[in-house]
């Protein structure tokens, strides 16, 4: 199996599912020439031609609404937001509009949407560049969210939320881009949007995050190994909808639950995992579910020292699990 | 009286039948509307928002359409324009009355949010000017593949405020999109008067900046708005491009049946809009040029009143949705069954 | 003290804000000569002229946007979105934007804005006249996010989101405009924009929520007494910040913990809350937190039994309460 | 060679005392910009944008505005224009470095974010065309107040596709708003070209739609801008509501230090270009005009340097940020303290 990076395994499931069905188009603010900012659409106007792989205006809004329309037409339109930061203009047509048709329209209308975006901090994108929005469009019914940890399920994830008949957004940590290279098997495969993974098996407790987290999870659970604490890792890998048996199950295995995630957790992914695990595992745990987060500030600095103020690291997060496992 | 046709068609740019098939559908769309304000007064249909005075450019734009080929993004107002292109006055009063029946939504939104996947009428929502993106995607997808289905997109002069308009047109124009805006300009946002929505009279000035066709029309003028319509549906068919048709239309009743516009309009310009009906203006026009006698003018509406009678009561007689069903549809596939 | 209904005790804020000080404006979609479609800017315009009580087109990021613009410039708005389901176009100015001036300023701009916008459901106004979508804006630090769920609180609240330095959304149940009546002081007081309100004291199970689902609290905590059961029922009405200590004193007091709100459940309000007593009171608890909301679907529906099908009523309520009694 | 004022006013309608101004300052902008290039380059500064090629205008546009009386919202490519409102080269070096002491933001932000309360240069986050809603709603505020206050607003061609931009000039155009919408159209939306941004060459074209101005000026010439630039101050000061000037400008380099526009764009292109920079232009001519001599214009560059140079000095000295002040500024008072 070729060894990918998540950049490349994006690519892949984008090139794949384009030379299968006709009616896959790309659009989206410089994703032709230039092959978007971060090159995930590289190569494929060459070899798709420039309608089916379309630079829009610099316009949001008319990207998601463009995109609607066509799905309703027929098309599978992948949108690409250049920054998850920017999707904040199209939160009208996402979430009146897309996440809403097939169920104002009693079934009759669908709509097969992806909207891909980066999203996510540590690469010194201040404020704007660096954001981790998706817990408001957690919320919202009608939508999936899903956000790939590994190569292998940034291209399953992907084929599978081409192939949804509903609208599905698909948030990429730019920091995995080039930084995680892993084993993406040829041809199309597809992963569920609705499972999480154990990333590592544990016994003691269950760390459920997602995105980069997923990552420095892993290294925290190492630390943790060598201490004599044996910690799963879950990536919870689709947020909307959440894994419910997943998340139960991490749960009442181990008794002691900690949820990590980038941003800040008022009202976020983080929360509503710790209230599925009270309603589903209260007799079995044996301490507070704790979260750990960013802090409750308006976004993630661009100067160094403020940037890594804000990230959850490896160190603290396996102070929160020692924390955890004293208790 | 009768006359012939080729005078008709020389005084008026349009043939007799035509005009009849006009008057006809304005007629139909007018009475059943006014039906749904009685239902709304009996307390039977909870809310009601009318597109009294805005039929003539409606039934002229989509008497140019294909139904099931060509498309239409409509706004709330379009009754006529979607009574024209095949949804039933019986479909129309099951959504009004919120039955379990009503093809469009299923009793799940407010009257007036028209929709038919077999018509190629583009589902909508309440939230104002988004159908407009919708609309340049569906074109987009028509071009795409070659076809010569053209797209139309209904929006209010209020709406135009909305930065998806411009988002539209500006995409729609960048690609000679096969789509036609119509701007169904009746002078007033709820209650907001056009002077303090926008800065000159015409929205249709907008097209310039966009290097499109913006077109003003006499929305109260069946035959020119027929005209003006069929110019720009087929100048998209053709691969020509967008453009922006303006009808200056009229707002007879309040904003909706939750709304009294007296307390922000006066007497006299509520009457002199009155004055103006389009219906009833053309009726009369229409007895002059010969085509169309009061008689027969009548004999029509007692059959089209017949015909809103009898959906009247099969709508009445369905069944309300059952309650669970509000679960339904959320996600397709797995979701659905659940 | 006067009896005014919550639409009354919003409009005396409004009213009272702008004869203290000129720089109070109100702006929005029909708040002129209409008074607001449901009639909260009534007698306004009359009173402070058409600059003061301005019009806007109908373009909502418009309406925040240059209320953003204004109150950089010494002026205090108060933007009315129509609706809070129309809130969304202005998504972007309102996260973007206003949420982050402080912040990314260093503190040298401020921002401040009240953004009042009529939410929920059981008006009979289908899909986009009935939503609650509070949570999407609950996650975003910078903001603050009130509801108020009585007449006196209506005009406090409002008084002091007018005062606040910051952006604040202020959002009014519109099923309580004219159902609710209560005693509002004449002149100006202020309620705190991040403390909850015990509506009801009791002991047994703690019942958090907001909005109009107070008032249905309320009811089923009669309900409950009658059999026997004590229900402390808490008015959260800040939302963001959320009253952790209110939180977790009304958990450890009565071990048992509902939290209740009009709109589904997924990373909501309700998980933050849930979360927030896992944290503070696990060694309190006598039973899981249990949560009860909206279903898991796009909206609202228009239809009547649709509509009471969707609505979390009463006896839903109580039996929720009856559940987490016998536990 | 010594030439008296008046010809060269005859010749270019603006005095030589001014023309050497907006020489300088043109020079001094693009000294600092080019040494972002090097801080970039060498590592020391992760991110830069430049203003190269856009400086005319800017300076132009700059020169009639009262700094701190009158408001900018400009967008991150305003490097000239808020050098000469009054922000330092010092100032902009220790944004670049995100240092503590960056007044515009204190290091939060990415560079080229321009802020000053004290020179009313309003906040600008990444969002792009956000601020036009900004400007409208502080000309409003000045328009309320009766104050003469004028707002000038930037942003680029691309931008302009954006609704906030629609909604902002409807707005503004309403209520004829003392403000100046500045399209600095450099023909590239990062790789996106003009061609695939919108259907006409001129943003400008839009303006008609809106009832007001629109102004096309060549961006290289900042003789006609500055005489175009004046006009339209002078219109919003003395009430008679806004204008969109645009100014066709060079994008001298790629979008910023993170792009490279070889992809996209042709050698034989950037060439082009590259023989069009205004800066160099500028300094031919008025050397042509007797009004800088080329070794006056030297003297000039060797003391700007020295004063980038010794900022450069200043701001790599400046302390970072401490870490925990993240916390801080989140909301007033109580929060801030703690
Ligand atoms: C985004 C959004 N904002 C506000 C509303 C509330 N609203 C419904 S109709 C309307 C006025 C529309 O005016 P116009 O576009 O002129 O159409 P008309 O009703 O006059 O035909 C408003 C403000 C809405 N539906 N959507
Ligand atoms: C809302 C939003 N979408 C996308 C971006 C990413 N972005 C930054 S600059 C830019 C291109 C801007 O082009 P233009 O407006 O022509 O200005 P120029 O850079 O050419 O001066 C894009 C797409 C953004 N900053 N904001
Ligand atoms: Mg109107
Ligand atoms: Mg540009």
């Amino acid at each position: 199996m070729p060894l990918l990076t998540y950049l490349e395994a994006i690519r892949a499931g984008m090139r794949d599912e384009m030379r299968r069905d006709p009616s896959v188009m790309v659009f989206g603010e410089d994703v032709g020439a230039k092959g978007g900012v971060f090159g995930a659409t590289e190569g494929l106007q060459s070899e798709f031609g420039e309608w089916r792989v379309l630079d829009s205006p610099l316009a949001e809004s008319c990207i998601v609404g463009v995109a609607i329309g066509a799905a309703l037409n027929g098309m599978r339109p992948i949108a690409e937001i250049q920054f998850q930061d920017y999707i904040l203009p199209a939160v009208n047509q996402i979430v009146s509009e897309a996440a809403k048709i097939r169920y104002r329209s009693n079934g009759e209308w669908h709509c097969p949407l992806v909207v891909r975006a980066p999203f996510g901090g540590g690469v010194h994108g201040g404020l704007y560049h660096s954001q981790s929005l998706e817990a408001m469009f957690c919320h919202v019914p009608g939508l999936k969210v899903v956000v790939p940890s590994t190569p292998h399920d940034a291209k399953g994830l992907l084929v599978a939320a081409v192939r949804d008949p509903d609208p599905v957004l698909y948030f990429e940590h730019k920091r995995a881009y080039r930084s995680l290279r892993g084993e993406v098997p040829d041809g199309a495969y597809t992963v569920p949007l609705d499972r999480a993974r154990v990333a590592r098996a544990g016994e003691e407790i269950a760390l459920f995050t997602y995105g980069m987290m997923v990552d420095t999870a892993l290294r925290a659970a190492d630390l943790l190994e060598a201490e004599g604490v044996s910690v799963e890792v879950v990536d919870l890998r689709s947020l909307r909808p959440l894994d419910r048996e997943a998340i139960a199950g991490g749960a009442r295995r181990c008794g002691k639950v900690l949820v990590a995630q980038e941003p800040n957790l008022a009202v976020s992914v983080a929360s509503e995992v710790s209230a599925i695990v009270a309603e589903e595992a209260f007799e079995y745990l044996d301490a507070p579910v704790m979260r750990v987060g960013g802090p409750e500030v308006p976004g993630m600095p661009f100067a160094k020292p403020l940037e890594d103020f804000y990230l959850v690291d490896v160190e603290r997060l396996a102070a929160k699990l020692r924390e955890l496992a004293r208790y | 009286m009768v006359v012939a046709n080729k005078d008709v068609r020389a005084a008026t740019g349009v043939d007799a039948g035509t005009l009849r098939t006009i008057y006809r559908h304005m007629l139909r769309s007018r009475l059943l509307d006014e039906r749904m304000w009685i239902l709304n007064r009996q307390g039977l249909a909870p809310f009601w928002i009318s597109g009294m005075g805005h039929e003539a450019v409606q039934v002229a734009m989509a008497l140019h359409l294909r139904p099931g080929v060509d498309w239409l993004a409509p706004y709330y107002r379009d009754l006529s324009m979607t009574l024209v292109l095949g949804i039933t006055p019986r479909e129309q009063l099951l959504a009004a009355l919120a039955r379990a029946d009503d093809p469009a939504t299923g009793g799940r939104q407010m009257p007036a949010h028209f929709s038919s996947r077999r018509l190629n009428i583009v589902s909508t929502g309440s939230a104002v000017a988004t159908q407009l993106l919708h609309a340049a995607g569906v074109a987009l997808a028509s071009r795409m593949r070659g076809e010569d289905a053209v797209t139309v997109a209904c929006v209010g002069e209020g709406a135009t405020s909305e930065g998806d308009f411009h988002e539209a047109v500006n995409f729609a124009a960048i690609h000679r999109l096969p789509v036609v805006f119509l701007v169904e300009n009746n002078g007033y946002a709820i209650s907001v008067p056009i002077e303090k929505q926008m800065p000159t009279p015409d929205v249709a000035d907008r097209a310039r900046g966009y290097g499109i066709p913006g077109v003003v029309v006499d929305g109260c003028d069946p035959v020119l708005c027929y005209l003006r319509c069929g110019e720009a549906v087929a100048r998209a068919r053709r691969g020509r491009g967008p453009t922006i048709i303006e009808a200056k239309v009229l707002r007879l009743t309040s904003h909706s049946s939750d709304d009294d516009q007296r307390r922000y309009r006066t007497t006299e310009a509520l009457e002199a809009e009155r004055q103006r009906d389009c219906l009833i203006a053309f009726g009369h026009r229409l007895a002059g040029l010969g085509v169309l006698t009061p008689s027969a003018a009548e004999a029509m509406r007692v059959e089209l009143l017949a015909e809103v009678d009898q959906a009247t009561r099969e709508a009445e007689a369905a069944p309300e949705p059952r309650p669970e069903t509000a679960l339904l549809h959320v996600v397709g596939e797995g979701a659905e069954a659940g």
